[in-house]
Protein backbone atom coordinates (compact mmCIF):
# COMPACT_ATOMS: atom_id res chain seq x y z
CA UNK A 1 0.00 0.00 0.00
CA UNK A 2 1.20 3.54 -0.77
CA UNK A 3 0.77 6.17 2.16
CA UNK A 4 2.09 9.52 2.56
CA UNK A 5 3.97 11.05 5.47
CA UNK A 6 4.00 15.01 6.39
CA UNK A 7 6.55 16.52 7.87
CA UNK A 8 6.71 19.79 10.34
CA UNK A 9 9.18 21.98 12.13
CA UNK A 10 12.38 20.44 13.06
CA UNK A 11 11.23 16.69 11.34
CA UNK A 12 10.76 18.76 8.26
CA UNK A 13 14.17 20.21 8.17
CA UNK A 14 15.53 16.84 8.60
CA UNK A 15 14.21 15.16 6.08
CA UNK A 16 14.71 17.80 3.79
CA UNK A 17 11.15 17.65 2.49
CA UNK A 18 7.07 18.41 3.72
CA UNK A 19 5.80 15.19 2.53
CA UNK A 20 6.91 11.44 0.37
CA UNK A 21 5.23 9.12 -0.70
CA UNK A 22 6.43 5.82 0.71
CA UNK A 23 5.45 1.99 -0.59
CA UNK A 24 4.38 -0.21 2.10
CA UNK A 25 4.20 -3.71 3.37
CA UNK A 26 0.22 -5.09 3.57
CA UNK A 27 0.70 -4.76 8.10
CA UNK A 28 3.07 -2.01 8.33
CA UNK A 29 1.90 -0.45 11.54
CA UNK A 30 2.45 3.49 12.35
CA UNK A 31 5.29 2.83 14.38
CA UNK A 32 7.01 0.53 12.04
CA UNK A 33 6.44 3.30 9.64
CA UNK A 34 7.95 6.11 11.88
CA UNK A 35 11.20 3.56 12.96
CA UNK A 36 11.26 3.36 8.57
CA UNK A 37 11.44 7.45 8.09
CA UNK A 38 13.66 7.52 10.94
CA UNK A 39 16.32 5.33 9.18
CA UNK A 40 15.84 6.81 6.18
CA UNK A 41 16.22 10.52 7.06
CA UNK A 42 18.98 10.09 10.14
CA UNK A 43 15.82 11.42 12.71
CA UNK A 44 16.68 10.70 15.85
CA UNK A 45 13.72 12.30 17.55
CA UNK A 46 11.88 9.73 20.40
CA UNK A 47 8.65 8.20 19.18
CA UNK A 48 7.49 9.07 22.56
CA UNK A 49 7.18 12.86 22.61
CA UNK A 50 5.51 12.42 19.44
CA UNK A 51 1.96 12.92 18.34
CA UNK A 52 0.44 10.93 15.32
CA UNK A 53 -2.14 12.04 12.57
CA UNK A 54 -3.77 10.07 10.13
CA UNK A 55 -5.95 11.91 7.58
CA UNK A 56 -5.97 14.94 9.59
CA UNK A 57 -6.93 13.39 12.74
CA UNK A 58 -5.33 12.40 16.12
CA UNK A 59 -4.96 8.63 16.24
CA UNK A 60 -3.28 6.44 18.65
CA UNK A 61 -0.05 4.79 17.62
CA UNK A 62 -1.80 1.28 17.19
CA UNK A 63 -3.81 2.80 14.69
CA UNK A 64 -4.19 1.28 11.57
CA UNK A 65 -2.43 2.15 8.19
CA UNK A 66 -4.67 1.81 4.86
CA UNK A 67 -3.71 2.47 0.91
CA UNK A 68 -3.67 6.20 0.47
CA UNK A 69 -3.45 7.16 4.01
CA UNK A 70 -2.09 10.23 4.97
CA UNK A 71 0.67 10.56 8.09
CA UNK A 72 2.21 13.00 9.90
CA UNK A 73 4.03 12.99 12.80
CA UNK A 74 4.00 15.76 15.32
CA UNK A 75 6.56 16.93 17.26
CA UNK A 76 5.70 18.76 20.78
CA UNK A 77 4.22 22.16 19.65
CA UNK A 78 5.06 25.67 20.61
CA UNK A 79 2.48 27.90 19.04
CA UNK A 80 0.59 30.61 20.76
CA UNK B 1 -20.36 32.68 18.19
CA UNK B 2 -17.02 30.46 18.46
CA UNK B 3 -14.30 30.48 15.41
CA UNK B 4 -10.56 29.44 15.05
CA UNK B 5 -9.03 30.78 12.52
CA UNK B 6 -5.34 30.67 11.21
CA UNK B 7 -3.91 33.81 9.14
CA UNK B 8 -0.98 34.56 7.02
CA UNK B 9 -1.61 38.30 7.45
CA UNK B 10 -1.18 40.48 10.37
CA UNK B 11 -4.05 40.16 13.12
CA UNK B 12 -6.50 43.32 13.15
CA UNK B 13 -7.72 43.30 16.88
CA UNK B 14 -9.84 46.50 16.26
CA UNK B 15 -12.37 44.41 14.06
CA UNK B 16 -12.33 40.99 15.58
CA UNK B 17 -12.87 42.86 19.12
CA UNK B 18 -16.00 44.71 17.27
CA UNK B 19 -17.34 41.25 16.20
CA UNK B 20 -17.61 40.03 19.99
CA UNK B 21 -19.50 43.15 20.93
CA UNK B 22 -23.33 42.04 21.72
CA UNK B 23 -26.09 43.78 23.94
CA UNK B 24 -25.92 40.73 27.03
CA UNK B 25 -22.49 41.09 27.53
CA UNK B 26 -20.84 42.79 30.19
CA UNK B 27 -17.14 41.86 29.97
CA UNK B 28 -15.08 41.35 27.24
CA UNK B 29 -11.32 39.77 28.57
CA UNK B 30 -8.80 39.74 25.27
CA UNK B 31 -5.19 38.50 24.79
CA UNK B 32 -2.84 39.01 22.51
CA UNK B 33 0.49 37.01 22.31
CA UNK B 34 3.61 39.63 20.65
CA UNK B 35 6.70 38.31 19.56
CA UNK B 36 9.40 39.69 22.00
CA UNK B 37 12.56 40.55 21.75
CA UNK B 38 14.07 37.60 23.96
CA UNK B 39 13.74 33.52 24.88
CA UNK B 40 15.44 31.89 28.03
CA UNK B 41 18.09 34.89 27.95
CA UNK B 42 19.16 34.45 23.81
CA UNK B 43 17.91 37.82 21.82
CA UNK B 44 15.44 37.26 19.32
CA UNK B 45 15.34 38.68 16.02
CA UNK B 46 11.72 37.31 14.27
CA UNK B 47 10.40 33.82 13.93
CA UNK B 48 8.25 31.77 11.52
CA UNK B 49 4.99 30.11 12.44
CA UNK B 50 4.60 26.66 10.56
CA UNK B 51 0.83 24.91 10.81
CA UNK B 52 -0.51 21.68 10.20
CA UNK B 53 -3.06 23.80 9.04
CA UNK B 54 -6.23 21.63 8.64
CA UNK B 55 -5.43 19.99 11.47
CA UNK B 56 -4.75 23.05 13.29
CA UNK B 57 -8.02 24.40 12.65
CA UNK B 58 -10.37 21.61 13.52
CA UNK B 59 -8.41 21.41 16.85
CA UNK B 60 -8.64 25.10 17.48
CA UNK B 61 -12.32 25.30 16.37
CA UNK B 62 -12.78 22.02 19.08
CA UNK B 63 -11.22 23.86 21.78
CA UNK B 64 -13.25 27.02 21.11
CA UNK B 65 -16.37 24.45 21.60
CA UNK B 66 -14.67 23.17 24.58
CA UNK B 67 -14.37 26.17 25.82
CA UNK B 68 -18.32 27.17 25.74
CA UNK B 69 -19.43 24.15 27.27
CA UNK B 70 -16.80 24.71 30.14
CA UNK B 71 -17.47 28.61 30.79
CA UNK B 72 -20.58 30.70 30.63
CA UNK B 73 -19.75 32.85 27.69
CA UNK B 74 -21.15 34.60 25.07
CA UNK B 75 -18.76 34.74 22.02
CA UNK B 76 -14.90 33.28 21.69
CA UNK B 77 -12.84 34.07 18.89
CA UNK B 78 -8.93 32.98 18.49
CA UNK B 79 -6.44 33.93 16.04
CA UNK B 80 -3.05 32.48 14.98
CA UNK B 81 -0.86 34.28 12.72
CA UNK B 82 1.81 32.31 10.59
CA UNK B 83 4.89 32.50 8.02
CA UNK B 84 7.22 35.53 9.24
CA UNK B 85 6.84 37.48 11.89
CA UNK B 86 9.18 40.40 13.01
CA UNK B 87 9.51 42.02 16.33
CA UNK B 88 6.23 43.16 18.13
CA UNK B 89 3.95 41.52 15.72
CA UNK B 90 0.54 40.35 17.00
CA UNK B 91 1.44 36.19 16.81
CA UNK B 92 -2.08 35.35 18.93
CA UNK B 93 -5.14 37.13 19.45
CA UNK B 94 -7.81 35.79 21.54
CA UNK B 95 -11.11 37.41 22.52
CA UNK B 96 -14.00 36.28 25.00
CA UNK B 97 -17.47 37.97 26.22
CA UNK B 98 -19.33 37.05 28.45
CA UNK B 99 -22.27 38.67 31.03
CA UNK B 100 -19.55 38.34 33.86
CA UNK B 101 -15.71 38.73 33.88
CA UNK B 102 -15.28 36.11 36.03
CA UNK B 103 -15.84 33.31 32.83
CA UNK B 104 -14.20 36.01 30.39
CA UNK B 105 -11.09 35.80 32.27
CA UNK B 106 -11.02 32.07 32.98
CA UNK B 107 -12.11 31.24 29.41
CA UNK B 108 -9.74 33.44 27.69
CA UNK B 109 -6.73 32.19 29.80
CA UNK B 110 -7.64 28.27 29.12
CA UNK B 111 -7.72 28.93 25.54
CA UNK B 112 -4.51 30.04 25.22
CA UNK B 113 -3.23 27.55 27.48
CA UNK B 114 -5.07 25.08 25.37
CA UNK B 115 -4.00 26.37 21.89
CA UNK B 116 -0.50 25.96 22.96
CA UNK B 117 -0.49 22.70 24.56
CA UNK B 118 -2.50 21.19 21.54
CA UNK B 119 -2.76 22.91 18.16
CA UNK B 120 -0.12 21.58 15.40
CA UNK B 121 1.61 25.19 14.75
CA UNK B 122 5.24 25.15 15.47
CA UNK B 123 7.39 28.58 16.41
CA UNK B 124 10.73 28.79 15.23
CA UNK B 125 13.19 31.62 16.49
CA UNK B 126 16.06 33.23 14.70
CA UNK B 127 18.56 34.34 17.70
CA UNK B 128 20.99 37.79 17.01
CA UNK B 129 23.69 35.26 16.87
CA UNK B 130 22.99 33.68 13.49
CA UNK B 131 21.47 30.49 14.89
CA UNK B 132 17.45 29.71 14.47
CA UNK B 133 15.46 26.69 15.71
CA UNK B 134 12.37 24.84 15.59
CA UNK B 135 11.08 25.08 19.45
CA UNK B 136 10.02 21.49 20.60
CA UNK B 137 9.42 22.33 24.36
CA UNK C 1 4.18 52.83 32.70
CA UNK C 2 1.54 52.97 34.98
CA UNK C 3 -1.52 54.95 35.10
CA UNK C 4 -5.06 55.41 35.81
CA UNK C 5 -7.26 57.48 34.28
CA UNK C 6 -10.93 58.95 34.46
CA UNK C 7 -12.78 59.94 31.18
CA UNK C 8 -15.70 62.06 30.65
CA UNK C 9 -15.46 60.97 26.73
CA UNK C 10 -15.83 57.66 24.99
CA UNK C 11 -12.74 55.71 25.97
CA UNK C 12 -10.30 54.36 22.47
CA UNK C 13 -9.05 50.84 23.50
CA UNK C 14 -7.16 50.90 19.94
CA UNK C 15 -4.99 54.44 21.41
CA UNK C 16 -4.67 52.40 24.68
CA UNK C 17 -3.39 49.40 23.61
CA UNK C 18 -0.74 50.70 21.52
CA UNK C 19 0.71 52.74 24.49
CA UNK C 20 1.42 49.04 26.33
CA UNK C 21 3.33 47.81 22.99
CA UNK C 22 6.70 47.10 24.53
CA UNK C 23 9.80 45.18 22.51
CA UNK C 24 10.23 42.88 25.95
CA UNK C 25 6.55 41.79 26.27
CA UNK C 26 5.47 38.46 24.89
CA UNK C 27 1.68 39.15 26.34
CA UNK C 28 -1.18 41.72 26.93
CA UNK C 29 -4.15 41.05 28.55
CA UNK C 30 -7.03 43.32 28.07
CA UNK C 31 -10.42 43.75 30.07
CA UNK C 32 -13.61 45.93 28.91
CA UNK C 33 -16.34 46.32 31.20
CA UNK C 34 -19.34 47.22 28.87
CA UNK C 35 -22.83 47.98 29.77
CA UNK C 36 -24.76 45.39 29.63
CA UNK C 37 -28.97 45.12 28.67
CA UNK C 38 -29.87 43.51 32.10
CA UNK C 39 -28.75 43.52 36.02
CA UNK C 40 -30.02 41.21 38.39
CA UNK C 41 -33.20 39.91 35.65
CA UNK C 42 -34.07 43.59 35.68
CA UNK C 43 -33.81 45.11 31.83
CA UNK C 44 -31.30 47.70 32.50
CA UNK C 45 -31.86 51.01 29.08
CA UNK C 46 -28.46 53.14 30.36
CA UNK C 47 -26.58 54.28 33.18
CA UNK C 48 -24.47 57.04 35.08
CA UNK C 49 -21.21 56.98 36.68
CA UNK C 50 -20.52 59.36 39.28
CA UNK C 51 -16.68 59.69 40.53
CA UNK C 52 -15.14 61.37 43.69
CA UNK C 53 -12.72 62.51 41.15
CA UNK C 54 -9.38 63.49 43.14
CA UNK C 55 -9.79 60.36 45.01
CA UNK C 56 -10.53 58.31 42.65
CA UNK C 57 -7.67 58.89 40.87
CA UNK C 58 -5.24 58.83 43.66
CA UNK C 59 -6.95 55.33 44.79
CA UNK C 60 -6.57 54.06 41.19
CA UNK C 61 -2.99 55.41 40.89
CA UNK C 62 -2.08 53.40 44.37
CA UNK C 63 -3.82 50.43 42.56
CA UNK C 64 -1.74 50.08 39.57
CA UNK C 65 1.38 51.07 41.72
CA UNK C 66 0.84 48.05 43.54
CA UNK C 67 -0.20 45.78 40.44
CA UNK C 68 3.57 46.44 39.69
CA UNK C 69 4.78 45.35 42.95
CA UNK C 70 2.70 42.18 43.23
CA UNK C 71 3.42 41.26 39.59
CA UNK C 72 6.13 40.52 36.90
CA UNK C 73 4.72 43.60 34.51
CA UNK C 74 6.05 46.23 31.94
CA UNK C 75 2.97 48.04 31.27
CA UNK C 76 -0.44 48.62 33.21
CA UNK C 77 -2.75 51.19 32.36
CA UNK C 78 -6.85 51.91 33.46
CA UNK C 79 -9.23 54.29 32.38
CA UNK C 80 -12.56 54.44 33.55
CA UNK C 81 -15.61 56.33 31.85
CA UNK C 82 -17.89 58.68 34.08
CA UNK C 83 -21.31 60.63 33.48
CA UNK C 84 -24.20 59.26 31.03
CA UNK C 85 -23.98 55.92 28.84
CA UNK C 86 -25.58 54.10 26.83
CA UNK C 87 -26.10 50.24 26.39
CA UNK C 88 -22.99 48.49 25.02
CA UNK C 89 -20.58 51.74 26.01
CA UNK C 90 -17.24 51.12 27.00
CA UNK C 91 -17.31 51.63 31.12
CA UNK C 92 -13.70 50.54 32.01
CA UNK C 93 -10.75 49.47 29.93
CA UNK C 94 -7.48 48.00 31.53
CA UNK C 95 -4.54 46.79 29.82
CA UNK C 96 -1.42 44.91 30.87
CA UNK C 97 1.18 43.87 28.76
CA UNK C 98 4.35 41.38 30.75
CA UNK C 99 7.11 39.31 29.40
CA UNK C 100 4.55 36.50 30.01
CA UNK C 101 0.81 35.51 30.27
CA UNK C 102 0.55 34.73 33.24
CA UNK C 103 1.56 37.93 34.94
CA UNK C 104 -0.44 39.51 32.39
CA UNK C 105 -3.65 37.59 33.46
CA UNK C 106 -2.97 37.97 37.21
CA UNK C 107 -2.45 41.45 37.41
CA UNK C 108 -5.43 42.16 34.97
CA UNK C 109 -8.27 40.37 36.90
CA UNK C 110 -6.63 41.31 40.23
CA UNK C 111 -6.57 45.59 39.23
CA UNK C 112 -10.17 45.33 37.77
CA UNK C 113 -11.24 43.38 41.29
CA UNK C 114 -9.25 46.02 43.45
CA UNK C 115 -11.31 48.76 41.08
CA UNK C 116 -14.33 47.35 41.96
CA UNK C 117 -13.78 47.43 45.48
CA UNK C 118 -11.78 50.19 46.41
CA UNK C 119 -12.26 53.22 43.89
CA UNK C 120 -14.42 55.77 44.65
CA UNK C 121 -17.12 55.41 41.98
CA UNK C 122 -20.95 54.42 41.37
CA UNK C 123 -23.31 53.76 39.28
CA UNK C 124 -26.88 54.38 38.71
CA UNK C 125 -28.54 52.21 36.71
CA UNK C 126 -31.75 53.53 34.60
CA UNK C 127 -34.32 50.51 34.13
CA UNK C 128 -36.75 49.91 31.32
CA UNK C 129 -39.36 50.20 34.15
CA UNK C 130 -38.99 54.10 34.85
CA UNK C 131 -36.89 53.60 38.23
CA UNK C 132 -33.20 54.02 38.56
CA UNK C 133 -31.39 53.51 41.30
CA UNK C 134 -27.73 53.98 42.61
CA UNK C 135 -25.96 50.65 43.28
CA UNK C 136 -24.13 50.84 46.94
CA UNK C 137 -23.81 46.60 46.83
CA UNK D 1 -14.87 75.57 63.12
CA UNK D 2 -16.28 75.20 59.02
CA UNK D 3 -15.93 72.49 57.19
CA UNK D 4 -17.53 71.48 53.80
CA UNK D 5 -19.27 67.76 53.42
CA UNK D 6 -19.59 66.21 50.01
CA UNK D 7 -21.74 63.95 49.49
CA UNK D 8 -22.38 61.03 46.51
CA UNK D 9 -24.53 58.82 44.69
CA UNK D 10 -27.55 57.88 47.41
CA UNK D 11 -26.15 59.91 49.38
CA UNK D 12 -26.40 63.09 46.95
CA UNK D 13 -29.87 62.00 46.04
CA UNK D 14 -31.12 62.17 49.69
CA UNK D 15 -29.09 65.78 50.52
CA UNK D 16 -30.06 67.29 47.78
CA UNK D 17 -26.60 69.06 47.14
CA UNK D 18 -22.97 67.57 46.27
CA UNK D 19 -21.91 69.86 49.28
CA UNK D 20 -22.64 71.92 51.86
CA UNK D 21 -20.79 74.06 54.74
CA UNK D 22 -21.39 73.18 58.08
CA UNK D 23 -20.48 75.43 61.18
CA UNK D 24 -19.12 73.18 63.79
CA UNK D 25 -18.34 73.42 67.44
CA UNK D 26 -14.56 72.64 68.23
CA UNK D 27 -13.73 68.80 68.92
CA UNK D 28 -16.59 67.69 66.71
CA UNK D 29 -15.49 64.40 65.65
CA UNK D 30 -16.42 62.40 61.99
CA UNK D 31 -18.77 60.24 64.08
CA UNK D 32 -20.86 62.97 65.47
CA UNK D 33 -20.36 64.95 62.13
CA UNK D 34 -22.58 62.35 60.04
CA UNK D 35 -24.73 61.81 63.12
CA UNK D 36 -25.72 65.87 62.20
CA UNK D 37 -25.94 65.39 58.78
CA UNK D 38 -28.24 62.45 58.75
CA UNK D 39 -30.61 64.41 61.57
CA UNK D 40 -30.25 67.50 58.64
CA UNK D 41 -31.68 65.28 55.83
CA UNK D 42 -33.32 62.40 56.84
CA UNK D 43 -30.17 60.32 55.91
CA UNK D 44 -30.10 56.86 57.52
CA UNK D 45 -27.47 54.97 55.74
CA UNK D 46 -25.97 52.90 58.68
CA UNK D 47 -22.51 55.00 59.63
CA UNK D 48 -20.44 50.97 59.56
CA UNK D 49 -21.29 50.60 55.76
CA UNK D 50 -19.74 53.80 54.57
CA UNK D 51 -15.91 54.93 54.57
CA UNK D 52 -14.92 58.61 55.32
CA UNK D 53 -12.17 60.50 53.62
CA UNK D 54 -10.74 63.69 54.98
CA UNK D 55 -9.15 66.43 52.20
CA UNK D 56 -9.15 63.50 49.36
CA UNK D 57 -7.64 60.91 51.58
CA UNK D 58 -9.34 57.73 53.27
CA UNK D 59 -8.77 58.05 56.74
CA UNK D 60 -10.61 56.34 59.72
CA UNK D 61 -13.74 57.72 62.02
CA UNK D 62 -11.93 58.20 64.55
CA UNK D 63 -9.62 61.14 62.73
CA UNK D 64 -9.97 64.52 64.42
CA UNK D 65 -11.47 67.32 62.07
CA UNK D 66 -10.13 70.95 61.74
CA UNK D 67 -11.11 74.18 60.62
CA UNK D 68 -11.63 73.99 56.30
CA UNK D 69 -11.55 70.32 56.18
CA UNK D 70 -12.87 68.58 53.15
CA UNK D 71 -15.11 65.80 54.59
CA UNK D 72 -16.83 63.45 52.40
CA UNK D 73 -18.96 60.23 53.49
CA UNK D 74 -18.44 57.38 51.06
CA UNK D 75 -21.64 54.95 50.24
CA UNK D 76 -20.14 51.11 49.45
CA UNK D 77 -18.90 52.25 46.10
CA UNK D 78 -19.94 50.24 42.65
CA UNK D 79 -17.76 51.10 39.66
CA UNK D 80 -16.34 49.13 36.92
Amino acid sequence: MKVSVHYFAGLRDRAGCNSEEMDLAEGTSLTALYAQCCARHGIDFPRERLRVALDDAFVSWDHGLHDGAQVAFLPPVSGG
Amino acid sequence: MRSFAISEVAIDPARLRQALHLPQCGALVCFEGWVRDNHMGKAVQALDYQAYRELALSEGERIMREAGERFEIVGAMAVHRVGALALGDLAVWIGVSAGHRDAAFSACRWVIDEIKARVPIWKREHYSDGISEWLHP
